[in-house]
This record gives structure tokens, C-alpha cells and sequence, in this order.
């Protein structure tokens, strides 16, 4: 079980993680983007966790959906858009829980991607976030049905991001901004992918942890 | 880093404060959310027209929101597209009861935020459509793109569109003229020098003493190609022979479809510039170039432009459309018709333009 | 040096080429000697205003040329000023029988040759007066120094007296007009960055990292001292307070004298602002600054003003006497009387305004 | 005697001098002024030396009428309507001649510096021009009133322009661009006055080897 406990503190982990990888983040964004990455994910994170106390005792389902219009109001760009839909679509599919199952998880993650594609069109080796969210999702739902815990499951997933988004540094980008470089963004690490594989390993890093 | 700001992550709510007290009798601005409106919004049974896009390129667009042209603006962070709220309680603002247009630059963050928006203002039961403006041939195709970017053409379609806006066209008839004016207006870019963007602190891209980056984008998105730097006669013709050579250019694109109450994805295609064509001819100035040396661009072009049989018919010659103190220049070209003309020609009363 | 240019020794050739297709409808130029000026010159009856001096400067001068403003300009090499044979053609030209006014910046080179131009009209029986812009508070004293430069203040006297010419007044009183509203202006600007004139190819002069140059020449002369980079807001301050501090600043000018028919020394005192003024407050950018950062000093300097007790019942802010590409900025507060503020609002239409 | 071609050969070197000290010209001028002195001159005299074949037949107040409308319609800035103003007087001092005596040369030196005193009102110290050129002509002057000849008064002048123009570097400018420095313009050397030195010295080298 997952509680609500660990989720606000994942949201923590991964706003931390954005901070001390902000630099990093919008020096990827810079190779092939508009050196933005970083900067866009950490005032929206910012603000986010700002925001946690006013839902502190509050469901899984309104934490996620607070965190969710406060990234849609504050990080703009492409990637506001599309965590804030991740979110979004994270909470209603865990609305009103107060703790989530192996189930719920794969139901929170799976509703994240959906969102993302429905607003994002890309489609997997575009060079995005998707290509690191569609195979981590995959690794967790196989994970289940392996009968792993969430825990493992969660292992599984972050594994296979983490190798998805090495992948992604040969690809050529075909969504966003990178894909005005044609061949010239061929060699770089998308830096989407970075900060969704950042937001995994945090999760991760409190299952674990807490 | 040199530049005339106090703390980088001030900058935006700043200039647009200096904005404020500056053309207090043109403009207001609201702050949380920030958006731009005409002092004398809402103009009750006209249309209203809303754009906006990330910062830094000043003055679109918040310079040009004002009788004749916008009715509001929404400015992002610097080269970051504003989002869906600000949008929102802008065309709250606004809405005089005939309906709304965003016009978005295609760039995959504006699209999506104004996307939202608009689901969200429908929600609400404003009446809003939006137009794409996608005009910078510097990106061949849409198949493997996000397609073409929104660069020049989007300038001439707020005038064109604000002026159709105070004559009394109806939602349908302003969102038709919008997009075939983006129909019919093509850009590219180039540029000499990078620009730094108060939050990186750092260039945004390198660029070499002898290089220029070709088919630029507006938030220093790297062009084209690289290729060694040139006179101004010789990249004057790159970026026209680019333009007036482009081909048909096919895409498809969502707009709202109010029948259905849904999005919907509709095929347009831009028809290639003919020998008789009236053009208006824009150069514009990335922000750090003197105005003296777009006049070389202009001379280039009208030269050009006169031996392959095009009509310049009116011209704009200025920084506009910017990348904050980038050097560089673009070129738009867009086909006139005599509606647009009249539009063009019409009066006009913002922050940049008075006549 | 990547600039968009061709060959450096035909930059201001071709710039002007460009600015004539461009604007055929205003102006008109002529080369060999170079000038710009108004396609209905001459204007019978009226006064004509001529101004002029080194390119690199634009939109001034050539860009205010047209109804309400500028009769002429004489556009110099870049940073050098015009000849006298410029000066003299182009009064032929534009005179309209009511004479002719030379509005010159107070720089050695200007004014020797304006005072050749001068000599050179009236020995051919054109009535020429001239009238010196030296506002620019950097220059502290007049004893030993050349005296106060030409700077902001020039594009205000352009349109006010412009303005006055349109209107009727006679010779004598644009004149009187020119040297108020040159006694009411008081200017000062930093660099943040030097320039690259085209035929030197490399930086006019070095500025470090962390540095900026205080109170600046348009020609890159270095300023009063180099200080270390400072916030926008400081920047501001210590250029508003130059302004608002300057006490009577008192010097020696040679003007013509018409009724002895040779140069006369005529002694002139700024008076200093006072609470009550009402301003013009001209925040204006060295080329190669956005106008985004601009509206940060206009920020800066409203709120100054404000706890001064000056009002500022107008403004301009943008980029219109510059320094080629340089980064930086220059204030311009000019105390208005009720003539000069409805000589501002007057009808202008030039490449650069049109109200 | 000074002799119609030794000027026109005068000024041909001249122009040569210009044109190989552009640069070093144009720098001194960087350092306390606008960094155009050299580009100036040269285009100046470029266009006079291209009028010389008009006039070569003409005397020499001719020969220099036409060198100073040239330079006046085409140096600009500070320094052509002083060149322009020196040879303008000059002339004048030495109108219909075809050859000039020790006299002669004495007043068309002191004509073009009574120009330069006229047009630009400076004064001895202002570190200008004029710090060079009035005490050339003093050294020429009493060389003539010592008896000496035209080449050997004129070798007194160069060496005066010579030790004049090294004193302008200590000086403060108090005209022309360089004013503006304040103190700032001490220890560098007047442009203005290292191209009136070189004038002299091309005048010289003529006299010496023509
Ligand atoms: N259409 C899309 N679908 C999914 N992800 C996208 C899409 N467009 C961009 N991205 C992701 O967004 C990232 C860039 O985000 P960011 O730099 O914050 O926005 P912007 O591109 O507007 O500056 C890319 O690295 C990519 O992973
Ligand atoms: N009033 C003056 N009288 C005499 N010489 C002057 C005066 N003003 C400037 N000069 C000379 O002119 C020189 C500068 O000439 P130049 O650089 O060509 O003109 P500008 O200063 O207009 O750029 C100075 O070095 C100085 O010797
Ligand atoms: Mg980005
Ligand atoms: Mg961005
Ligand atoms: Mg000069
Ligand atoms: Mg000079």
C-alpha cells in the first residue's frame, strides 16, 4: 500500500530533485530546445509544494489534482501542459483514496501517460516523455502480473526508464521544439524524458525509503 | 550576463508594470494571472482578439493590444508560452458577447496551453475559436515536425484581424480571414548572434565569429543549418528565394469545431507565392539589430521581389517580432488581398503602432 | 564583425536606397551630396527644419522626415558628420521661401560644418538660422570641454518644432521655440556594451564583463566614468537624479544674427527642474537593447519622478537615437509648457511616427 | 623656390601617409574619441587625389582651392572642415602662383592655421591640431628670420611638429570629442595632431628628394 503519507512525500523528493537538477535539466533543453527545461519545472514544483499544506489531510486524489492546476498555472511551455494533464489524470483515476494498491498505482500511472499522448499526440521513439513514461508503465504492468509488489514493480519501471531514456539520445526528435533540429538533435538526451525519469526515481526512492 | 533588469525572475512582471504606467491610457494589466487588455474592454458586440506567447519577444504582443488590434495579450515567462488560466480570465475580460479568437503561434507548448484554454473558456460557456499561425518555411515539413513554427505572419494577421475585429466581422468571418492570412503569408529567419535569457543567465546557443544560424526560430531554436556568415545581399536572397520558391505546404491541424462541440482536425494547405502577386513585405529586427541595416535587407528584397514579378504593395521595416537583444533579422511575405489591404490600411491605436 | 551589411564604404548608400523604396510615399532621397527629404518639398510659405548628422543614429535623423517633422536630413558617414555641400543642397532643395532652420548637435564636427552650411546659404541668399542641441548633463562643465553634446533632446525639438512649422510660425519664432525647448531638456545615458562601426570592423572601445559606461555619447565617446554593472534600478536612479540635480548649466553658443550678418556669441542658462514640472520623459534605447528591458528604467524613472514631485504628462520609449548595435540606454526629460505639449500631439508622418 | 609639381607631389605623399596610417590613425582616435580620424582623412584625401588631374595644370592656389572643397564635401566630422579650412586659406595666401618663395610657404602655413584658429576656436593646450601647427609655423618663421632656406625652415617646423605632437600626450583635451574624457584623455596622442605632423613631414620628404 501506498500511502497518502508517501506521496506528499515523493511530491517533496521529486521537487528537490528538479531543484538540484534544474541546471542540468535546461542545459539539455539548451542542445536541442530553447534552455528552458529546468527553469519551467522548478518555478512550477516551487509553487506546487507551496501549495501541499492547504491539502495536507486531504485525499491522494485532491493532492494530485491541486499539484496538478498549480503546474498548469505556473510552468507554461510544453511540458506545463502535459505534467499538469499527467497529474490531472493521475488524480481522478485515484479519486478520493487515502491509500493505493499495486492496482491503483498502475491505474495512476497508465492515466498519467493517457493524458500525456491525448495532449501531447506524440507518439513513442518522438524523442519525449513518452518514450520514457510508455516503457515504465509497461515494466510496472508486467511487473503485476508477475505478481511483484508495488515496490518492485516500481524498480521494474524506473529500470526500464532509465534505459528507455539513454534511448532517447540516439532518436531524432519529431514533437516539440527539438524537432525543428531535424538530424542535429540526433545525440542528445531529451530533457522531457529527464525530468519524467527524475519523477519516477523519486517514487521510487520513497517506497523505499519511507 | 548585462542587461537592464533587477532580479531575472522579476523581469517579466516588471516590464510589464513599466508597460502599465507607460500607456496607462491605452492598456491595463492584471496581474496573477498576467495578461495585457485595452483599457476600454470590453467593447461590447465586437469580437474580441486574444494572442500571447512566452516573453522576450517584445513588442508582440503585448505592444500591440490596443483599439484596432488585440483586445488582450497573454505574456508567458521568457520564450515559455503562457498558460491556460491566463488565457482564460483574459477572454473573461474581454468578451463583449460576440465571441472570441485566440490566434496561437504553433509551437507545441502554445498550442497545448491554448488548448486547454479553450476546453476551459467552452467550459465556461465562452464562446472561443483559435487559429494557428504557422508560417516559418525554415521547417521543411510537418510529417517529422512539430510543423511549421509561428513567426512573422502572426504580427500582420493581429493587425489585419484586429481591424476586421472593429469593423463589425462576426467570430466565423474573423477566424476564416485569420487563417487565410496565415495562408498566405510566409517567413524565415536568420540570425548573427545569440541571445541570453535573464533566467539561464549564459547564451542560449552558441555561435561562431564567421557563422550565422539560417531559418532561426523566435526563442533561439536552432535553425535551418549553420552555415558561414554572408553579405546581406546574399542572405536576403536565401531567405526570399526560400519564401517565394516554397511549394504547396500541407498539414493538418486542430481547430474547435462548434457544430460538434469538439476538436477537430482539418487539412489546410498554403498556396505557393505567382508571378502578379501584391505583397505586404515585412523585415523585421531580432531585437539587437539597428534598424539602418534592415533597410539593406528591404533593398535586397524589393530588388528581388521586382524581378520575379511580385508587387510590394505596403511594407514593415522594424523590430516586431524579437528574441529578446538577438542579432538578426526575418523576412515575411504575405499575399494581399484587397479585404486585407483595406484591414491593413485601417486605424490602429496600441502601445507600437498609431495610425 | 558580422553585421547585415555589404561592402562597410556603402552602408549608408545602400541604407538610404533601402529607406527611399521603402517609404517612396514620404520621402525622397538624393545622393551625391546625400539627403533625405519630404516628397512635397517644398512646402511654399513654411518654414523648412533641417537636421542631420553622423549615420549609425537611426531612425534619427532620416527617419523623421516627413509632414510635422523634418523638411531634410543630412545623413553624415557613420559617427562623422555631414558636409556643409549636404547642408547647402539640401536647404535648396526644401526651401519653401519662409526659411530655414538648422537644428545641429552641439559636436565640434556638427557644428563647423552646420557654421560652413550657414555661411555658404546665406552668401547665396538663403535665410538660414541655427540652433544647438547641447543636453546631455554627462558633460559637466562648458569651460573645458566642447561643451554639452546633442543628444535626446534633439528628437524632441524635431517633432515640436516640426510641428510649429506646419502650423505657421515664422523663422524667428521656431527659432526662439528650438532653443526653449532645448533649455528645458536635459539628457544622460549608459552603455552596456561598446559598437562596431562597419569601416573600423572591431569594438569602438572595450568595456568589460561587470562593467558599464556612465553617460555615454552617441558616438561610443566614452562616458563620464566606468562604473561597475548595476541593477536597473540603480542604473535608473543615478541617471534620473543627474537629471533632476543638474543645477543652471550656463555656456556661450555661436548663433547667426541676422540683422549684423555674422556669427554673434549669445550666452544660455538651463534652468534647473523644479517640483511642479510637468515632463516629457523619454526613455530611450542605444540600439541594441530590448524595448522589453526599457520599459524597466520607464519603471524606474516614473516612480522617481513621482516622489520628486514632477509629473510626467507624457512619454516615448524605444530606440530612436542609438548607437549602431550598442546595448544600453539614455533618459530625456523635457519640462513641457502648454505650446510644446500641443505642438507634441500634432499630426506627424514620418517613416518612423505617424500620429 | 617651391615648385606647382612638388606640390602636387606633396600631396600625393600626403595622401599615401594618410593611407598607410589609417589604422594607427583611426586608434589613436578610438582612445579618446569616436575611432574614425584615419577612415576620414583617408576618404578625404582619396577624393582629392583623385581631382588632382583636373587641376594639373593649374597654379597653385588652385591646385589647393580644389583640395579643400574636396575635403570639405568629404572628410566631415571635425577634422574636414579644418583640413578643409587650412587648405582653403592657404590657397587664398597664394592665389594665381606657380611657384612659391620662403615667404610664400611662411604665409600659406600661417593662412591655414589662422583658418584652423578661426573655424574651430581652439586654443594652445586644448590638445588639438593647432598644438602641432602653430608651432611649426613659429619654427618656420625664425628659421626665415635666421636666413635659412625653404627646406631647411622647413626641417626646423617638422621637428617642432615632431617634440609638439609628443606634448600633446600629457595634455587634457579641451575641444573636440576628446574633452569629453576629462582627465581620462591625458596620456594618449592627439589624432588630429599626428596628422597634421605627418602633412608637414610630407612636405618635407617633397622638398628634400623632388
Ligand atoms: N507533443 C509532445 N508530447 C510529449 N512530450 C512533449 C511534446 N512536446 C514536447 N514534449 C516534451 O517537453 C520537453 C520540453 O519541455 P520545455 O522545455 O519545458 O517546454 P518548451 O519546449 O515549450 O520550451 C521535451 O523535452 C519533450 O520531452
Ligand atoms: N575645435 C577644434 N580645433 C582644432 N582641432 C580640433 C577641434 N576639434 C577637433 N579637432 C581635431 O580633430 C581631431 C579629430 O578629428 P576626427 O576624428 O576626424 O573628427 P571627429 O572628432 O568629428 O570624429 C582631433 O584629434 C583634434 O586634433
Ligand atoms: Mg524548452
Ligand atoms: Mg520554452
Ligand atoms: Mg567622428
Ligand atoms: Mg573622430
Amino acid at each position: 500500500m501506498v500511502t497518502q503519507a508517501q506521496i506528499l512525500q515523493w511530491l517533496q523528493v521529486f521537487a528537490s530533485e528538479i531543484e538540484q537538477n534544474k541546471t542540468y535539466l535546461t542545459e539539455l533543453d539548451a542542445a536541442i530546445g530553447d534552455a528552458d527545461h529546468g527553469i519551467n519545472m522548478d518555478r512550477g514544483f516551487k509553487k506546487a509544494i507551496a501549495q501541499l499544506p492547504t491539502v495536507a489531510d486531504k485525499d491522494i486524489g485532491s493532492i494530485l489534482k491541486t499539484v496538478s492546476m498549480t503546474l498548469i498555472s505556473s510552468i507554461g511551455g510544453a511540458s506545463g501542459p502535459l505534467y499538469g494533464t499527467w497529474f490531472l489524470r493521475a488524480s481522478t483515476a485515484v479519486a478520493l483514496k487515502q491509500e493505493l494498491t499495486e492496482q491503483d498505482m498502475l491505474e495512476l500511472l497508465q492515466a498519467g501517460l493517457d493524458g500525456v499522448l491525448q495532449r501531447g499526440k506524440a507518439q513513442l521513439g518522438d524523442k519525449t516523455m513518452v518514450d520514457v513514461l510508455s516503457p515504465a508503465v509497461a515494466a510496472f504492468r508486467q511487473a503485476l502480473g508477475e505478481n511483484q509488489g508495488t515496490v518492485e514493480a516500481m524498480q521494474q519501471a524506473v529500470a526500464a526508464a532509465q534505459k528507455a531514456l539513454e534511448e532517447t539520445i540516439p532518436m531524432q526528435a519529431k514533437k516539440g521544439r527539438a524537432s525543428y533540429l531535424g538530424e542535429r538533435s540526433v545525440g542528445h538526451q531529451d530533457p522531457g524524458g529527464t525530468s519524467a525519469y527524475l519523477m519516477l526515481k523519486s517514487l521510487l526512492a520513497v517506497l523505499e525509503n519511507y | 550576463m548585462k542587461k537592464l533588469i533587477n532580479k531575472p525572475e522579476d523581469f517579466v512582471r516588471e516590464s510589464l508594470e513599466g508597460m502599465a504606467v507607460a500607456h496607462s491610457d491605452l492598456i491595463k494589466v492584471n496581474f496573477n494571472p498576467a495578461f495585457v487588455y485595452r483599457t476600454d474592454a470590453p467593447v461590447q458586440g465586437k469580437v474580441a482578439i486574444i494572442s500571447g506567447g512566452g516573453s522576450g519577444h517584445e513588442p508582440m504582443h503585448a505592444g500591440f493590444v490596443g483599439r484596432g488590434m488585440l483586445d488582450a495579450a497573454c505574456p508567458g515567462e521568457v520564450f515559455t508560452s503562457p498558460t491556460p488560466d491566463q488565457m482564460l480570465e483574459a477572454a473573461k475580460q474581454v468578451d463583449g458577447g460576440a465571441g472570441i479568437l485566440y490566434i496561437v503561434k504553433n509551437y507545441s507548448g502554445d498550442v497545448m496551453n491554448f488548448e486547454m484554454a479553450t476546453e476551459l473558456a467552452r467550459a465556461e460557456d465562452i464562446r472561443v475559436l483559435n487559429i494557428l499561425i504557422d508560417d516559418d518555411v525554415a521547417v521543411k515539413d510537418s510529417l517529422y515536425t512539430q510543423g511549421r513554427r509561428g513567426v512573422g505572419t502572426t504580427v500582420l494577421a493581429e493587425k489585419i484581424c484586429g481591424a476586421a475585429a472593429e469593423d463589425g466581422y462576426d467570430l466565423l468571418q474573423i477566424a476564416n480571414l485569420c487563417r487565410r492570412v496565415n495562408l498566405h503569408g510566409r517567413s524565415m529567419g536568420i540570425a548573427l548572434t545569440s541571445c541570453t535569457t535573464p533566467a539561464k543567465g549564459t547564451p542560449i546557443f552558441e555561435l561562431g565569429d564567421r557563422d550565422i544560424e539560417l531559418g532561426i526560430g523566435i526563442h533561439g531554436e536552432p535553425g535551418r543549418k549553420r552555415i558561414s556568415f554572408k553579405s546581406v545581399n546574399e542572405i536576403t536572397e536565401i531567405l526570399t528565394r526560400s519564401l517565394i520558391e516554397d511549394t504547396a505546404y500541407t498539414r493538418t491541424v486542430r481547430e474547435w469545431d462548434e457544430d460538434k462541440g469538439e476538436w477537430a482536425d482539418v487539412e489546410l494547405i498554403d498556396p505557393p507565392f505567382v508571378k502578379g502577386d501584391r505583397l505586404l513585405a515585412f523585415v523585421n529586427g531580432m531585437g539587437g539589430t539597428p534598424v539602418s541595416e534592415l533597410y539593406l535587407v528591404y533593398r535586397k528584397l524589393a530588388q528581388i521581389c521586382q524581378q520575379q514579378g511580385l508587387q510590394i504593395v505596403r511594407n514593415l521595416i522594424g523590430s516586431y517580432i524579437t528574441s529578446l537583444e538577438m542579432q538578426g533579422c526575418s523576412i515575411t511575405l504575405l499575399k494581399l488581398d484587397d479585404e486585407m489591404l483595406r484591414l491593413w490600411d485601417a486605424p490602429v491605436k496600441t502601445p507600437t503602432w498609431r495610425w
